[in-house]
């Protein structure tokens, strides 16, 4: 009954969602379940994700997760989405247990998206 | 981080009190606060003041003061009536007849009830929440004894048709409750022209105190007392009474007596202007009926919107998801799921509730905050199919 | 007939407002007087004000703030308490054991329970009104699940050894349950230091507000819910939460905890000063312990005079013939029966009791409104055999 | 719970009993029930009641018919005594009928001191 339901990363991030849209021919990662949808794009150059944006439909702790997500890994290696951590999300944001399946559907987001950036990675250009 | 002040559109929640009403209280407060059954002139004092109060209250809804029972809220009330009546009368049937959209606070009593072998009729609404009177009769038995429906459903505002299934029950020997907490104090409510037996209602849904309500008992109606100790209240529920708090519940009776037209009044004008300003939108549906619901009340679902994240896109407006009362259970609202909308439909219903003190202004914030927030939510979404 | 200002000492039937708790239910009645359930911005608000309370409560008795159940009073916390503890673990046993001289509202509920196949040993006070822990230990049986006995009589001021009680209690693994009704507030109780699991109290009678009540359950004692209806306090006890109230008796706790050990002092002063007033009547008795008994109650009886005619004849003076609670009954108090008095001691018994507002003069004006008032009704008495 | 437990009349009587005492060597009416002890004292001269005391032992409706009866039989001749009216004692008094019995004491001292009275009157004066 008591505690406030969001801290003020997640109300900041919710009220400003600078990385919320599309990147314009991207690579997309997408993921739906329980209800949740979650759309990541890229862009990739040199092996770097240059820009990032989510689109998300969820409660304020999954768009936030998804901000929080593309603040944090804009300007480094494709490479580290595969170290991408729930926990240490779940922790900044302060999402309650019973919610943690909802940013599992984040982390699958983020596979997809990898799984996307490494497809065209390896696909030889034409 | 600071948060701007609140724009409380949950009247159906609480109300805040009237003035005239935290006057009372004080006045009571210092110089009238003594136990009404004690014997002596300080006592008598206040037991002068609990009998005004009754009156007042027996005013406003056409009872007599003598059939007034004092409990701690609706809650109570329904409690008492509905386990009451049904294990004194058990004998007379241990069939039961109720609605699915009932308050959580009649709901769970009866499901208490079903596990000590009473049999419990849920009776659906239709689309737009209306209990249809030939579906309630066709329910009843000959062994029911007891039938409990609300007047005003505090989700919907949709109103039920409280005399004409009175009538029925009354020609059939039937017992019925009513539980009234949305009513009473709010619509004009006369118990004795519409034959109910039992009546429940609360004061802080009228303007009223916190932690006082009553229950109204037909002369002749039998219940075994739910609490023990003490002769007070003739047994029916013992404990010291709040003579402050019922004092208040009295002079919020009074004050609806002379109030009730002009805040429907009021009422009409602002529903009317909300769902004017929001019906608009994109794949919004209004939850309860188009005419004759309860104009205190506007509950609308939105295409596509997570609940949730539509909530505090609403801040600071104050509305409710789900039932008030209830709010921290996180499933879609029963009573929503009853007219039959979707999980998805339900969850993102909000309740806008307002009363007395609601401006023109208050309604102008929520509709543009409502409108901003379906489409900074919209903007946000994958298509369905990314 | 106009009659002059009461000069009040009944402080065990009920309190004035501390002006501290009437300032906090103004402040929360206007500016957080949401339902705290509400899940937006305004009910958070109203949360964290009951969250507070429950800090200020847990503070003065020394429990976890989770511990505490909010209940409309002491009645309802003991009905929650016996029959919710009973009836729950009712395979633990079905026998029970209270004291003859407990309040109505222990008395009747373990009455209740007795009708559905409980069994109820009732234990007699020694002639001061103390239970004999050993007599208490000797009533013990292998089937024995659950135990009440209050911490301060409300008639007579005796105050228990709550202590060696919940000591054997705990060592055979009996629920301990404690009416302190009349100790919360009022002396110095500390719940996790007493082995106590569940503890009922009421705010009016430690200068809060009326209507508000708490029971504090150990971790880990299950309870049957004895009202249904909404998730609120974890299913224990539905309803909507009366913020104010609940703040209100949260301020009543703190000011007590600073104020206690000056209120004692002033009591014992003022207990001392009555009693040294009115011992030297011919027939004087105390009904209660000459020491050791809470110092703002003071019982006596006097020998050939009439109760009634006693009482009308202390006016202005409010003070109790029986049971603040009951005195609605004519029958001579049953506590004091069971001290040992007869029907004519028993009925010509006068309670005062007083509290923080009580002044010497309050007490002076006792003295001689009671001496004049023997002497008058003896000078009208015929002698025994005339 | 509500009412007012005495009217004004028994309340002044209460205050006010002018005719509580005992008449020396009067005649002398007793009776005790149910706790209660009435004793009714009487100086009679000519047949008349010239002066009426009571004592009482019980609650204050008691104590007030007591007075009001003798209020209303001094003066008047000792033969009314047999037309002494418990109803309308009880009646102007507003008595609750469950005190019915006490007063009905009160008759029963009332004919006491009328047989007191007969047997001063009958005994020949030696
Ligand atoms: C229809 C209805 N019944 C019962 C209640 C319970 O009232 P209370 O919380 O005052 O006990 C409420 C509101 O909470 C209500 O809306
Ligand atoms: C010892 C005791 N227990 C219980 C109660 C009941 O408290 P309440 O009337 O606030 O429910 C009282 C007083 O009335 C009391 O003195």
């Amino acid at each position: 009954m008591i505690g406030e339901p969001y801290n003020d990363v997640v109300r900041e991030h919710f009220a400003h969602p600078g990385h919320a849209g599309d990147v314009p021919d991207g690579a997309i990662g997408y993921f739906e379940d329980q209800g949740l949808r979650i759309r990541l794009s890229a862009e990739v150059a040199a092996g770097v994700l240059n820009r990032l944006r989510f689109r998300a439909w969820g409660c304020p702790h999954v768009l936030a997760a998804c901000e929080e997500f593309c603040r944090r890994y804009e300007g480094r290696p494709a490479t580290d989405l595969e170290e991408f951590e729930t926990a240490r999300i779940m922790e900044d944001l302060a999402v309650p247990v019973e919610k943690t399946g909802r940013i599992l559907v984040l982390e699958d987001t983020v596979r997809s998206l990898g799984q996307a950036i490494q497809d065209l990675t390896d696909t030889p250009r034409e | 981080m600071i948060s701007p002040a609140p724009i409380y559109l949950d009247y159906a929640a609480t109300t805040p009190l009237d003035s005239r009403v935290a006057d009372r209280l004080r006045d009571v407060q210092s110089s009238a606060y003594f136990n009404p059954a004690s014997n002596h002139i300080a006592g008598r004092q206040s037991a002068r003041v609990v009998a005004e109060a009754a009156t007042s209250l027996g005013a406003l809804i056409n009872v007599d003061p003598a059939s007034i029972i004092w409990t701690s809220g609706a809650t109570e009330s329904n409690n008492l009536a509905i386990l009451g009546a049904a294990k004194q009368r058990a004998h007379c049937g241990r069939h039961l007849v109720t609605m699915r959209t009932e308050h959580k606070a009649v709901v769970d009593v009866f499901r208490a009830l079903e596990k000590t072998g009473f049999e419990v009729t849920w009776l659906s609404p239709g689309p737009e929440g209306q209990l249809d009177p030939e579906t309630f009769e066709a329910a009843l038995r000959d062994d029911t004894q007891l039938v409990s429906i609300m007047k005003i459903n505090n989700e919907t505002g949709v109103v039920q048709d409280i005399e004409a299934i009175g009538r029925i029950c009354r020609a059939r020997n039937i017992l019925f409750h009513v539980d009234a907490a949305q009513a009473v104090g709010k619509v004009p409510v006369d118990v004795s022209a519409l034959q109910v037996d039992m009546m429940s209602m609360t004061a802080h849904k009228f303007y009223g105190p916190k932690g006082i309500g009553a229950l109204c008992v037909a002369n002749g109606t039998a219940l075994e007392p739910q609490m023990f100790g003490g002769g007070q209240q003739k047994r029916m529920r013992p404990g010291t009474l709040p003579v402050d708090l019922i004092a208040g519940l009295g002079t919020a009776a009074t004050v609806a007596a002379q109030c009730i037209d002009d805040d429907l009044c009021k009422l009409v004008m602002l529903k009317d202007r909300l769902w004017s300003g929001i019906r608009g939108i994109d794949g919004v549906r209004l939850n309860g009926p188009e005419q004759g619901g309860y104009p205190g009340i506007l509950n609308v679902s939105v295409e596509d919107i997570e609940g949730e994240s539509l909530l505090l896109a609403l801040e600071p407006l104050c509305v409710a998801t789900g039932s008030a009362c209830n709010s921290q259970s996180q499933e879609p609202s029963y009573v929503l799921r009853a007219l039959g909308l979707s999980d998805q439909e339900a969850q993102s219903a909000i309740r806008f509730s307002f009363g007395r003190q609601t401006t023109v202004e208050d309604i102008d914030f929520a509709i543009s905050a409502y409108r901003s927030a379906v489409s900074k939510l919209r903007s946000l979404a994958p298509g369905i199919a990314a």
